[in-house]
């Protein structure tokens, strides 16, 4: 059985100026053990989707369709069982990591809190486990005390990671951990979380509009576009031969060094990210699509299959594998 | 009254090993040194500028002094020679110096008094009147601004903000007046049921019925008192909770499974709090100028009515004192307000 | 426990703080009166003739060039139970003569003083010049006893209680800025009052104080305005005490400012040297109007000068033709005639057609009656073609300008008189013009006038008492027609006191004289009043503990109530994202 | 291009205007204030000065409100209503003109302090740390006893105590706007002090002064009163000085509480407007609070 | 010759011959004034004549907290007339401040900074006319662009500071060059109203309305969406292509510099440890810091991941300033090739600014 069953999750924001529909219609499943990867350009609802699923978003925004972590509705959950749940068995790793500490506390305190908190440990025996979870992301164990601004950036993501690990979850949402990091620490982090998965049985859905790093990381990977997803497969099939006009556009923005079909030769995507507010009519990507065609003005094109364990939501895979 | 607030900006700072502790430590003496220094040259350019605002005045100081009062030319050269006015002006600087130093302020006209005995004898009361009243103002502002902040756009949120906007906008000695009359003097069928005249009944009790007395004459300054000054403690720190409650890391004590209660208690209230206290210390003169009206509206025997007499009157080397003293109360609870901010947050301390 | 049950206590209000309790040191008004209550002079005015009668001094005696005074000290007690001598009386006068700080209250009243020498009962005083108001010193006796160890007077503050006095009431204890409280002095000479203490309670705020006397926190108030009095008028429970009072308004022309060396000082109008204009300015002024209109009509028309009419005795009122009446038309004519042509504009020039007839008028800062007045008399002179602006001056600047350097043309004045008017005409004398220096002073019209001079110097020396008065009185009408000031009106004295609290209490004169405001000690020494319940029937604080109890309780349940029922809702609804 | 800028400033007033409807508070006091000020203006087409004063058409004293007089009369029965509006002109003037000059001053010394680093920058911040922790109420009224409490002294005692706060918030977004890239890109295309202070400096700063100024001026009017009633002042009929003369010719023990509550409501209403109207241009013109609301 | 990428989007093949017209220094079609009369000094021939920008001997040191923080410690880098240069390297180790410092925001603490053959002259004229020649495009185009600017002001800035005629024809002209078309669309546009590609388009029309000959881009496209990347890069070659511009892309992106750069200088702690044409660094890294940067790219084999603390230019380390974390040092390769103990205390040269592929490593050197 599946851990995480995203089933027709929709997200609206209610601002003054109208609704903003950030997540449309999002069905996704994860096997416990897995990694998921969630790609897309910014203002596309990967954020959205991810506090969408601690239900940690704020009033204003309204959540639709159904979020079973094994098999129970977080967004009907009763709020006592929703704190049960929250970090004990998923936890989260946020956008920007200077952010997600509390300035004014020491690492170790913010570390053990959850522990605290969910009756998992006594503080000396908390004590004990934060100084084992700072080892496990390579810090020092008297960095307990320090505060969060006496830390490098790389270091606070990773104590930002040992507090997601605090409570041994079954799944841990990270959300552009690695933006906004320098390459070095960057390639130390993603290290860091790619061995945790693997020793430690934890599901992982990692979040990055880097489409290299998440296909290095993990083994699915989905694309969203304005909101939804577009497509959806084994990550190493996406990253390489991807069947959405869109995937393929973001693969090709990230040049193989040493290959010399990239040199001197940048690729990107013309035109402008869809406004969420007023969206493009039809296939929401179509007035930037390279390949579009009359239809995609009117035709909204919902995921199709397009290969093994692959969707995307496209004309033309529709097309291709109505003719096979 | 109103000036915009400014919130504290957090240093950044990089620093390596477990030997901060003790460097942050030195770090804030040093600070702290550095603060005192500060004041120490603010309270040399009060004085400064207080010798020569005060010798701006028109005419002769000494005829100043006498107020009219018909004074033989003995009295005169006595009142000249004790005032030292016959000496050179840097002289003169230096002699008030070196007076103010050793805590002499010189001898009110109007008292025949020294000044500092003067202002040992009301200090009492105003710290009585001002202490009581920022515990509540301090109290109940952080405690409504917290409720306020937490749900920001509820209806308790758009009432108090309301209130105290309108608060905010009262004069002091308005609303003095109106309290005094409510319920001090009585209006039409409302009996007036508060005394609103000094500090204490001329026939005061003994024990516990004379600290019951005391406190029934507290009630209608205090009120006043608090009425204006909570207001803005309220909405500092409404906005400063505000602020803290769209950082990630209070998103992240959610995520963590705290109840909400637990998350403001613990993460939003104490970080926000930070600079909601040094804004109350800095704001300190605000409270002095409320006092000013205050105690003397309501006869309250303090600093304020002090000033206020002295100013009347006018009585000067009674105002110069008053003023300086105040004065530098106000710079120094500001330098520790400074100081106690940079040993509370540890964004600031070691940097 | 109240500890006022039981007794006979009567609070008086005051608007004014004390400044000092050492009466070498004290000016203020309230200063004085308190100190009045407390200590002995050699006289006192009489409570019906307010002619000087025998207090300490029980009787004296002058020689013949009126040089030496000797008085005969009263065989009587201080409060602490020593006996009261001519030495006390004659340290006194010493310490003031010899301490230049000692001066600082009451100074002037010893400066004619050649020696002052004492022996038992027996107190030698030696002038310098004859001087009939001798019998009017104003300074207390003090016990030397007790003060003979202050070395230091002008930092000595007095506050040792109780106080050793001589006076019906003996001063028991003083909170800064809050109240007196005097206690009857079992030891005074007369007897002891007929209450036991005396409370005089200090407002900042003279509405509290009304409020105050409304509402019963105190029995007495006075030295109130007009308006406050109207505020007390109709009430059931209070006397409204509204008589003749001491003071005279006048205002003060700049008619020629000089110094004592006769040299001109200041910036005044130069129209305003002649005395016809003075005239016309006096004709043009409806007093009566001013009375009705700015003193609410709780005041007199003044048609006399600078004594007001309570002091029955020296006041001398204007008749005939040398009383000035209010007549616009003819205040025009006397400026017509003297050449002072009205210009397109409705104002006067001088003669010469130099200067417009433009005067200021100085009055003082934060006085709303001042400010009024102003208005009117801009008015008024505006009809017989003066403009006059007004200038507001703080106290100390008021003083500089009206009384040192002469910068003003008209300028608002006023004095309290006392029994003796001595004082009062002083200050019109050249000698109290300031030095070229400009030091001295005390002038209250930079007057300099060889007539008035001389009736002054014939009064100091005439101790016949009619004799006196005529020459005072001749003195009030040179003020009066040559005009250096002009008398406008003389305030009432207003007072309430609780018909509830005080059963009786008798004025100073006797006949319609004052209370409060009165000088000596008459009215308080005579005052009697109903004996505090012992619930504390509707006096200051004390009564409303309880209900303050109450309340406070109350305040403290309903606070711990809504914290629970906060925290329970707390507890039930805290769920939210 | 002029054209292209004033279609750039239509756009912004009309992009602003659109911002700010959304305060219905801000507009409440916006309304409250431009009637405030219009009436102030054209108070002497209809009457004039003589309205306060004793002489001149009064009525009966102590009047209290009734048909003919709304707000009743005073103590010489003037009408507290027509006094109260030509009182509206000195208190609105000197809250105006004391804003003005603390605004100035705090906009000098605010802009210098953030843009010359070194020494200027460091002395100035001194000099208004020091007059920032002077208590400003208390400053006010020993400037006021000393120079004399004319309106011009009152306006100078309000101005010199009032803009060390203006010239810290100046300076802090001074600071904050010069850390912005785009002035590293306008030195980088050659702009010197005079340019980056005024394009990019001063434009930022502007909304912000406008909504301190709002503020300040309600501060001001606050302050007159406070100092006008304290008897620091002896300025022309203003708001404070008619709660002065209320306070002294007896008006709570008159039970005249129409001449206490009218003029203190007319200071409430105007400095709460101008409060409002503060807050809301803050609200619509700093981002910073912007992403709060 | 720019007919082939003039055309918008770029080709998804580039064109044989692009690389040698460029890389070779062709004389651009317009040769900056002054160019000419400068002498170059003798000696250095060859460098002078290809560097049209040259950093010589660089240094630029901060005092942070009573430290003093070498952030450029000796930087020699040519940026040759029509070439694309980039300044790779992690977080921290000075590439910014060597950005800045070559248009003058930043004085150096010694050496200097020559354009056109003579060294900046740091008057408030001199410099002006200089960022007229040089010009600035920085990561952040949302924080570039005034907020309270219309797309119009914020390109026509540079025009009015220079006094410019024609302001509208040269801000029309120069967002069309930026692909911004038709400009008069944008002209009242806020930066708010537009993508972030648009809006750091803007910022380089800004630059280019001076008509420059050098644009220096600090991480320019960091802070885009990988979808528009490549838009802006093909921007920069097309704008090298058509006007000749030189750029010093300053990035710590190896694909970026491999998408367009002609050369690539590889940065640590304050100095340049290895350079050269982007085709032979970045296939054959010979710094053992350049071949750690490599294999962290997500395609690499085996990844090298650098231990200890980030480097801290206040305190730079004796020897080879990178042996602390050198990989190669720690894994016992330059024992082997003995030049361990160089490593640890000998200090490098200071590589001279040559076209030629070179690093600054003692264990490079012998084994090569
Ligand atoms: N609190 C909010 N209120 C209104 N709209 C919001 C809110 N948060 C996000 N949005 C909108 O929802 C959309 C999706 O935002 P989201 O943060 O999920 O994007 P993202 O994919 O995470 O982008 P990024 O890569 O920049 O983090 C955006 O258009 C954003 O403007
Ligand atoms: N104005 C300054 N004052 C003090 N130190 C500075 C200053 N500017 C830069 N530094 C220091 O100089 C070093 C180099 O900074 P620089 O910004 O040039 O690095 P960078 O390579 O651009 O880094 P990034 O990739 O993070 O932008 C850093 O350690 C930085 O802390
Ligand atoms: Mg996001
Ligand atoms: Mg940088
Ligand atoms: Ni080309």
């Amino acid at each position: 059985m599946s851990l995480l069953e995203l089933d027709d999750v929709s997200v609206t924001y209610r601002i003054a100026a109208g609704e903003v529909p950030a997540v449309r219609g999002v069905s996704l499943t994860l096997d416990s053990g897995a990694a998921l990867g969630v790609a897309g350009e910014s203002g596309s609802g990967k954020s959205t989707l991810a506090m969408a699923l601690l239900r940690l978003l704020p009033r204003d925004a309204r959540v639709g369709g159904r979020i079973l972590l094994d098999g129970e509705d977080l967004l009907t959950m009763k709020w006592g069982r929703l704190r049960a749940v929250r970090w004990a068995e998923a936890s989260i790793v946020f956008q920007g990591a200077q952010h997600g500490l509390n300035p004014v506390r020491r690492i170790g305190d913010q570390v053990a809190e959850p522990l605290l908190v969910h009756g998992q440990a006594k503080p000396d025996a908390a004590r004990k486990r934060v100084h084992e979870l700072l080892e496990q992301v390579g810090l020092p164990t008297w960095r307990a005390r320090s505060y969060p601004h006496e830390l490098s950036g790389g270091q606070r993501q990773r104590v930002m990671i040992a507090m997601a690990l605090a409570c041994s979850p079954r799944l841990i949402i990270a959300d552009e951990p690695t933006t906004a990091l320098d390459v070095m620490v960057q390639a130390q982090v993603l290290t860091l979380i790619k061995e945790l998965v693997a020793e430690q049985n934890i599901s992982l859905i990692m979040i990055s509009h880097d489409l290299s790093v998440l296909a290095d990381v993990c083994d699915q990977l989905a694309v969203m576009y304005a909101g939804r997803v577009v497509e959806h497969g084994p990550s190493g099939d996406v990253f390489h031969e991807a069947r959405h006009p869109y995937s393929r556009a973001l693969a090709a923005a990230f040049p193989t060094v040493g290959d010399p079909a990239s040199r001197m030769a940048p690729k990107g995507l013309g035109g402008d990210p869809p406004d969420p507010m007023n969206l493009p009519g039809g296939c929401s990507f179509h007035p930037r699509c390279p390949v579009a065609l009359d239809e995609c003005a009117t035709l909204d094109v919902d995921l199709w299959p397009a290969g093994e364990r692959r969707s995307a939501a496209c004309v033309h895979v529709r097309a291709k594998e109505e003719a096979s | 009254m109103t000036a915009p607030l400014e919130a504290a900006e957090p240093a950044a700072a990089q620093a390596a090993g477990p030997g901060d502790e003790r460097s942050a430590g030195r770090g804030v003496l040093r600070y702290a040194l550095s603060k005192a220094g500060g004041a120490l040259f603010s309270i040399a350019m009060v004085l400064v500028g207080t010798f020569f605002v005060f010798r701006l005045l028109p005419g002769d100081p000494v005829r100043n002094l006498a107020q009219g009062r018909a004074m033989t030319p003995g009295q005169l050269d006595l009142e000249r020679r004790r005032l030292g006015l016959d000496k050179p002006l840097f002289d003169q600087f230096v002699d008030f110096v070196g007076d103010t130093l050793r805590l002499d302020l010189g001898t009110s006209y109007e008292y025949k008094r020294p000044v500092l005995d003067l202002i040992g004898e009301r200090i009492g009361p105003t710290l009585l009147l001002t202490g009581t009243g920022l515990v509540i103002a301090v109290s109940l502002g952080i405690w409504q601004g917290t409720r306020a902040g937490w749900r920001q756009g509820s209806r308790f949120d758009r009432f108090s903000t309301g209130t105290s906007l309108l608060l905010w906008s009262v004069p002091t000695f308005w609303l003095g007046l109106l309290l005094m009359m409510v319920f001090g003097v009585g209006i039409g069928p409302i009996p007036g049921i508060l005394p609103f005249r000094g500090i204490e009944s001329v026939d005061a009790p003994d024990g516990f019925a004379y600290i019951l007395d005391v406190a029934s004459h507290m009630v209608l300054p205090c009120l006043t008192l608090v009425a204006v000054v909570y207001a803005q403690y309220l909405l500092v720190m409404r906005s400063s909770l505000v602020e803290e409650v769209s950082q990630d890391y209070v998103t992240v004590a959610r995520a963590k499974g705290l109840r909400d209660d637990e998350v403001r208690r613990r993460h939003a209230v104490p970080n926000a709090l930070l600079p909601t206290v040094t804004l109350v210390f800095m704001r300190i003169g605000f409270v002095v100028g409320g006092a000013v009206t205050v105690e003397t509206i309501y006869t309250w025997p303090g600093l304020g009515k002090l000033f206020y007499e002295a100013i009347n009157v006018p009585d000067f080397t009674l105002m110069q004192g008053t003023f300086l003293l105040i004065t530098v109360a106000v710079i120094v609870m500001n330098t520790l307000a400074d100081v106690v901010y940079h040993i509370l947050d540890p964004r600031v301390r070691s940097a | 426990q109240d500890p006022a049950a039981g007794k006979k206590i009567v609070r008086i209000g005051a608007t004014q703080a004390m400044d000092s309790m050492n009466p070498f040191l004290a000016v203020r008004l309230v200063s004085t009166s308190i100190h009045r209550w407390m200590y002995g002079y050699l006289t006192v005015p009489d409570s019906k003739t307010l002619q000087p009668s025998a207090d300490l001094a029980e009787s004296w005696k002058t020689s013949e060039d009126g040089l030496t005074w000797t008085f005969t000290i009263r065989t009587a007690k201080w409060s602490d139970g020593k006996p009261i001598t001519a030495d006390d009386a004659a340290w006194t006068f010493n310490k003031m003569m010899t301490d230049e700080a000692a001066k600082t209250a009451n100074g002037p009243a010893v400066e004619n003083f050649e020696s002052v020498t004492a022996s038992g009962q027996e107190l030698t005083i030696k002038l310098k010049s004859p001087q009939a108001s001798m019998l009017e010193n104003p300074v207390p006796i003090m016990p030397k006893h007790v003060w003979e160890s202050v070395t230091d007077m002008a930092n000595y503050d007095a506050e040792k209680y109780p106080a050793v006095s001589s006076g019906p009431y003996i001063a028991i204890e003083h909170k800064k800025d809050q109240y007196v409280k005097l206690q009857a002095n079992p030891n005074y000479w007369r007897g002891a009052p007929k209450i036991n203490e005396l409370q005089v309670i200090f407002y900042d705020n003279p509405q509290a104080a009304v409020a105050g006397l409304k509402k019963g926190d105190i029995d007495l108030l006075g030295r109130m305005t007009p308006q406050e009095f109207e505020a007390i008028q109709n009430d059931p429970k209070i006397e409204a005490w509204n008589t003749q009072g001491r003071r005279a308004s006048y205002l003060q022309i700049n008619h020629g400012a000089t110094t004592t060396d006769d040299k001109p000082t200041g910036d005044g109008h130069p129209a305003l040297k002649d005395p016809k204009v003075r005239m016309a300015v006096h004709t043009a002024i409806d007093k009566q109007k001013l009375v009705d209109e700015v003193q609410n009509g709780l005041a007199k028309a003044a048609d006399g000068s600078i004594v007001p009419p309570l002091y029955k005795e020296f006041f001398w009122e204007a008749t005939g033709d040398k009383k000035v009446t209010y007549d616009v038309a003819k205040a025009n004519k006397i400026l017509d005639d003297a050449g002072y042509k009205k210009g397109a504009d409705g104002v006067r020039t001088m003669p010469d057609g130099k200067r417009k007839l433009e005067f200021r008028f100085t009055i003082h800062t934060e006085t709303p009656i001042e400010d009024k007045l102003a208005e009117y008399l801009t008015a008024f002179l505006k009809e017989i073609g003066i403009t006059l602006t007004t200038v507001k001056l703080d106290s100390s600047k008021f003083t500089d300008e009206t009384g040192v350097t002469g910068n003003f043309d008209i300028a608002i004045s006023g004095w309290s008189v006392n029994p003796d008017p001595e004082e009062i005409m002083a200050t019109h004398l050249c000698s109290r013009r300031p030095a070229a220096n400009g030091e001295g002073g005390g002038t209250e019209s930079f007057y300099c006038d060889d007539t008035f001079e001389q009736l002054y110097k014939d009064q100091q020396k005439e101790l016949d008492r009619p004799k006196r008065v005529e020459l005072l009185k001749q003195m009030q009408e040179r003020l009066y027609t040559d005009a250096p000031v002009i008398a406008i009106y003389y305030t009432n004295d207003l007072e309430g006191y609780r018909k509830d609290r005080i059963t009786s209490i008798t004025p100073i004169p006797e006949d319609k004289g004052l209370l409060y405001g009165g000088s000596g000690y008459w009215p308080f020494y005579t005052v009697d009043a109903k004996v505090t319940a012992a619930s504390g029937g509707g006096a200051g604080g004390g009564s409303n503990t309880g209900l303050i109890a109450g309340i406070v309780g109350a305040v403290v349940v309903v606070g711990v109530g809504a914290f629970f029922l906060t925290r329970r809702r707390k507890s039930v609804a805290d769920e939210r994202e | 291009m002029t054209s292209v800028a004033a279609a750039r400033r239509r756009l912004a007033l009309s992009r602003f205007w659109t911002d700010f409807r959304h305060h219905r508070a801000g507009l409440i006091g916006l309304v409250v204030l431009v009637a405030a000020v219009l009436l102030a203006l054209v108070a002497p087409l209809f009457i004039s000065e003589n309205v306060t004063s004793v002489v001149a058409g009064v009525g009966k004293k102590w009047a209290p409100p009734s048909l003919s007089e709304p707000f009743g009369t005073d103590e010489s029965g003037r009408s507290i209503l027509l006094m109260v509006w030509w009182g509206s002109r000195t208190s609105l003037l000197v809250g105006f003109l004391a804003a003005l000059l603390s605004i100035v001053i705090g906009l000098v010394v605010g802009v210098a302090a953030g843009h010359f680093r070194g020494w200027l920058g460091g002395a100035l911040m001194r000099v208004t740390d020091w007059f920032l922790v002077l208590p400003s109420l208390v400053t006010a009224l020993v400037l006021a006893a000393i120079l004399g409490g004319s309106t011009f002294t009152i306006i100078m005692a309000i101005g010199i105590t009032t803009w060390p706060s203006t010239a810290r918030l100046i300076r802090a977004q001074t600071l904050s706007v010069e850390a912005r890239p785009y002035i590293e890109r306008s030195k980088a295309l050659g702009g010197g002090h005079w340019h980056i202070t005024t394009r990019h400096v001063l434009p930022n700063v502007a909304p912000l002064l406008l909504a301190s100024t709002t503020l300040e001026v309600a501060s001001a009017i606050v302050t007159e009163s406070t100092l006008a009633f304290l008897g620091a002042s002896s300025s022309k009929t203003s708001w404070g000085t008619m709660l002065r003369a209320s306070y002294d010719f007896g008006a709570p023990t008159q039970g005249a509480w129409w001449y206490i509550l009218i003029p203190g409501l007319a200071i409430l209403a105007v400095v709460m407007a101008f409060t409002l109207v503060g807050r809301a241009l803050e609200a619509v013109l700093n981002p910073r609070l912007r992403r709060n609301a | 010759m720019t007919e082939t990428h003039a055309g918008g989007t770029p080709p998804a093949s580039p064109p044989k011959g692009v690389e040698e017209i460029h890389a070779g220094g062709t004389p651009p079609a317009n040769p900056p004034k002054g160019v000419e009369e400068a002498i170059p000094p003798a000696g250095r021939g060859k460098r002078a004549s290809h560097a049209l920008l040259e950093a010589r001997d660089l240094h630029v040191e901060f005092s942070s907290r009573g430290r003093r923080a070498r952030a450029v410690d000796g930087v020699n880098l040519a940026i040759g007339e029509g070439e694309i240069v980039a300044l790779v390297g992690e977080s921290g180790c000075g590439k910014t401040t060597l950005a800045r410092t070559l248009l003058g925001l930043e004085r150096p603490t010694s050496g200097e900074v020559r354009y056109g053959g003579a060294a900046l002259d740091y008057g408030s004229k001199a410099l002006k006319a200089y960022r007229r020649q040089v010009q600035l495009v920085l990561q952040d185009p949302m924080g570039s662009l005034n907020p309270r600017h219309t797309v119009y002001e914020a390109v026509a800035e540079g025009p009015r500071i220079h006094g410019l005629a024609d302001e509208n024809e040269v801000v029309a002209t120069a967002l069309s060059r930026a692909g911004l078309r038709p400009p008069d669309r944008f002209f009242l546009r806020y930066p708010h109203e537009l993508s972030g590609g648009q809006r750091q388009r803007v910022v380089i029309a800004g630059a280019l309305a001076l008509d420059p000959k050098v644009l220096i881009a600090d991480e320019p496209v960091a802070s885009l969406d990988a979808s528009v990347r490549g838009e802006i890069l093909a921007l920069l070659l097309k704008l090298r292509a058509e006007l000749g511009l030189s750029a010093l892309v300053v990035t710590h992106d190896l694909g970026l510099a491999w998408n367009i750069a002609d050369r690539v200088a590889v940065m640590y702690l304050g100095r340049i440890v290895e350079s050269g044409p982007v085709d032979q660094v970045l296939t054959a890294p010979r710094h053992p810091y350049t071949q750690a940067l490599m294999s962290v790219l997500p395609e690499s084999p085996e990844r090298i991941v650098l231990t200890g603390e980030p480097p801290d230019p206040t305190r730079i380390p004796g020897g080879c300033r990178f042996h602390a974390r050198c990989h190669v040092l720690a894994s016992g390769k330059a024992a082997e090739a003995g030049v361990d103990g160089r490593c640890r205390s000998e200090r490098l040269e200071i590589l001279p600014a040559v076209p030629e592929a070179q690093a600054a490593c003692h264990y490079a050197e012998t084994v090569s």
